[in-house]
């Protein structure tokens, strides 16, 4: 399996930019998804996070990616707060350690980021896809990547599709009832909203997409 | 981030509510605690006390007097805010876990919310590593939501204050790590609650209500983070208000016959007073009405959301260890007596 | 008379909210008082104790915890509670004051509007004429209002719980009828309020607001009765807000450089404590800077407008008698301290 | 001075009467006018008084029209609080004290009842014409029912006029500036509204003449 471009701490960096750059977009847009089915925070607690990351990852450029994305990680979650920040945080942690000192990785390192990232998250939360949470997006993003990847595909193109199957995982959480999180407390009233976490879910890995394309 | 909101607040720059409110809560009960701003923690004055089991809760803001308003003499050690509505990080269980540690043990207690169980858990793991005995307590006492593995479980409310002000008891007594976590866990097994909401509350960063309730109808089944409950319906009289609230609370306890209560209506936050009595002489009537004894109460705002207008009703079924301990003195700047 | 509302209350048939809503206060706090329902007084338990000068007070209900809530140990005798907004009828201060005459004298502490001060004036008249000595103290602290010949004078706000406060705990030393009467005097003399309204509140038997405040406008020199401020200006920051009340208050009382002082932030019901702790956090420092010392406060809904949005700020300027007769204990439903 | 018609307890009783279906219809809006500048409860003030009154007199058949009149005052007292209540309650009170304990009484007499009844409003609230209360719709009723009698006119056509003083004044009360009572803490604000009180008073004469007038 060859992909075509080896990716580096820079790759970390310009992802958490444009992850922040896309939350702090559609903060108001996650508050009001959360607000129907949540507390009304989800953009606030994203927007809180990835800009603390992004001010901390600002005096690293010398460490390896995947200290940097312990460091977001671990960042996240002295930041964030709620459900999304433990979840997040440790699952950028889990992505990192995947990655030890080495200073450049490549799509197939990339697919076992994301994968330790979503057994985080699973191991912590406890969810399974069709929750409606996080894990309906993330779960068949990581999917995606490692199917594309399998079968050769570029890795732009790869993660286009990764980030394709994560919005329609999270436009799938619609009809659901909500079995995880606050939206559960809902009981049925939860049915009919897009979960907050899912969406910026597809965010997070749409912003992937766009940093390595960017630097590809 | 200055979100300007026009919203009915007193209010400066909404990212700095929590942080202003609890510099007012120090300067205004400076015998009683301080607030760290740093670590962005409430620690009582008299914290840590060699060989006392400490007490320490936290959670999202905006449910004041819960939990700063409880940090003093006989009740909590610490208290973790977090920003309105969301829970606090894990640095800081694990500051004000350092801080009132009096080689005991602490206690953490914590809401069942996915959110502050997660970075509880976190803090407490982080507390083990550096040698501290932490045991974590989880508050699941709403009746709203079924506890079962298609929810998050039942949410933690009105309990909370009621093991905050019991375990503290225990704890200021000289009982040990393993007595005071199960005096949390014993309020919280004999603890039911059930809140209604009239309006929506309005979460400040965004200044807007999180849902629209017109006049006359009543959500039932709320939690206190401004969610919506689990239906909504038309608003009856108070009293059929609070036959919806018995009925909830006591079918789920099932209290024995002639069993004592403590009985504890609680306002969101924008309900006044002469409500919440007029709904306490509702309660006070239909427990008595079911064979039970209401022998003890607490009345007022301790566990809000915000300016809600709404209520709930938590009753703890006593004994006479439970009523030694709720008698028994606290000072905190929300709940006191005996001091 | 069953005027149907559907406004966001928790109601039964809005006339009998001021008779439940005293049931409810008296079942939960059997300990400290009693209603007399045919006479529409709260009794304290201990009245009548022979040889103590005893206190009543009463006005309009809507003010919750006043004055019920204040009855019990240490500061009222008897609760005079009249209709929503609507001061007692002269029957039921005396009532109130033959029920709790120990021999000593009866103090009646009147808020000053024209309604309690007409009805009180007659009580104590009536009174008289049964021998029981009465002085009547009217309170008369918010400077919103300019006393002059072209105004039924300044309202009684904030002060008056302090002075029921106060003087309880001077009638509870053992003070004579002279003494408790100066004792109110004096608080008043030193005290002074201002309030800021974010929202009208509605009384229950229209089931309306009384004035229409949009979002983003607040009410200066508001009273306890929902009615409008003196002026209405676009709302500023709490900051500012602060200003204002600071200002009007100390201009006024002008206190003496470095006096110590109780300041009192005061939630007309339906503002939550996150903004009262916010509103102090602003009072003390802007006190000090003004070269003052806060050494007392006291911040909670105490005397409210039903469920407004909205706050006032009283300043009391202490001196070591006024500190000690303030710490002394207290035991009532709504402030308790030192038992 | 001689007028056509004597009165007695019946007169008494009807006029409460009138009054208390006057206020019961006008209540919102007495209601409206005190929410204005005041604290919106003057409407069921003198609703639940005159109910009260209405159901005390029920039983005083045989009572002289003067002890009707103080129990009707008496009634207020007990029954309004608020500052109607003792104003009104006073007034009434010092009204069937001018009468005694005779069985009937002649528009002279009415004449002093009602600037007894004046005289006790003024004295207790300190209030003269032009302070925007009850007084402004009082003391020019009273005045002209004096003149008119002085002037020999029918005791029905000199109380319409007096209803009418009486409505003069409650309008003149609009642009006045409140001095008594809670409008005067609305300092200018209190400007171009009327007055709940005068306008109650204005129906309490109107009544007056619909008593006697049935009567006649
Ligand atoms: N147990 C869980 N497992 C996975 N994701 C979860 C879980 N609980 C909540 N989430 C996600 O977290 C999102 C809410 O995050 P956020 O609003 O930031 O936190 P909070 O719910 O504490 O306010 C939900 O939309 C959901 O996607
Ligand atoms: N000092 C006074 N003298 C005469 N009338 C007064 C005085 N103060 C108030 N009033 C009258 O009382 C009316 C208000 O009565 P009401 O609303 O029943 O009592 P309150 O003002 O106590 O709520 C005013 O409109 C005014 O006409
Ligand atoms: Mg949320
Ligand atoms: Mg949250
Ligand atoms: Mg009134
Ligand atoms: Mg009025």
């Amino acid at each position: 399996m060859i992909t075509e471009q080896a990716m580096d701490a820079a790759t970390i960096t310009s992802w958490m930019r444009e992850i922040e750059t896309s939350v702090r977009s559609e903060r108001d847009y996650l508050v009001q998804l959360d607000a129907a089915i949540g507390d009304g925070d989800h953009g606030t607690n994203m927007v809180r996070g990835f800009e603390a990351v992004v001010q901390a990852l600002d005096g690293e450029a010398a460490a390896p990616p995947g200290r940097l994305l312990i460091l977001a990680g671990r960042t996240l979650v002295s930041t964030v707060g709620g459900a999304s920040g433990p979840l997040w945080g440790s699952a950028l942690r889990s992505g990192g350690r995947v990655l030890g000192d080495q200073p450049t990785f490549e799509g197939g390192q990339l697919v076992e980021v994301l994968a330790a990232a979503l057994a985080s998250v699973k191991d912590l939360g406890a969810a399974v896809v069709g929750d409606k949470t996080m894990v309906d997006a993330l779960e068949p993003a990581v999917d995606t990547l490692r199917t594309e990847l399998a079968a050769s595909a570029p890795l732009a193109t790869a993660l286009g599709e990764a980030a394709e199957a994560a919005e329609t995982g999270m436009r799938a959480t619609v009809p659901l009832q909500a079995r995880k999180g606050r939206a559960s407390y809902l009981g049925e009233r939860s049915i009919g909203h897009q979960d907050p976490g899912a969406t910026s879910t597809a965010l997070i890995i749409r912003a992937l997409q766009r940093a390595v394309s960017a630097a590809g | 981030m200055a979100v300007e909101t026009k919203a009915r607040k007193f209010l400066n720059n909404p990212a700095d509510l929590v942080a202003e409110s609890l510099a007012g809560l120090a300067a205004a009960h400076p015998d009683l605690l301080r607030y760290d701003a740093a670590a962005k923690i409430v620690v009582s004055k008299g914290a840590p006390k060699q060989g006392k089991v400490a007490l320490i809760s936290g959670g999202g803001s905006g449910h004041e007097p819960l939990h700063g308003g409880f940090v003093g003499i006989g009740m909590l050690d610490a208290a973790c805010p977090g920003e309105v509505f969301t829970s606090p990080v894990p640095d800081q269980m694990l500051a004000a876990t350092k801080a009132v540690d009096g080689g005991a043990g602490v206690v953490h207690i914590v809401k069942n919310y996915t959110g502050d169980v997660l970075n509880f858990k976190m803090a407490a793991e982080d507390a083990a590593d550096d040698g501290i005995k932490v045991t974590s307590i989880v508050i699941d006492d709403d009746v709203a939501v079924q506890d079962s593995l298609y929810t998050a479980g039942r949410r933690g409310v009105g309990a909370t204050v009621l093991a905050e002000k019991i375990a503290g008891a225990a704890a200021a007594g000289g009982a040990d790590l393993a007595t005071v976590s199960d005096t949390v866990k014993r309020v919280n097994e004999r603890a039911r609650s059930f809140g209604v909401a009239l309006s929506s509350c309005i979460p400040p960063a965004s200044g807007k209500p999180i849902f629209d309730l017109p006049e006359g109808q009543v959500e039932l089944g709320i939690g206190i983070h401004g969610e919506p409950g689990r239906r909504r319906e038309s608003l009856g009289s108070a009293s059929d208000v609070v036959d919806v609230m018995v009925e909830a609370v006591l079918s789920d306890l099932k209290p024995a016959k002639g069993a004592r209560l403590l009985a504890f209506v609680n306002g969101m936050g924008g309900t006044p007073l002469i409500e919440l009595y007029l709904l306490y002489h509702e309660v006070d009537r239909k427990l008595r009405a079911a064979g039970l004894e209401p022998v003890r109460n607490l009345i007022g705002s301790y566990i809000t959301s915000l300016e809600m207008a709404g209520a709930s009703l938590t009753v703890l079924e006593l004994d006479d260890e439970l009523i030694r301990l709720w008698d028994a003195p606290v000072h905190t700047p929300a709940l006191r007596w005996g001091i």
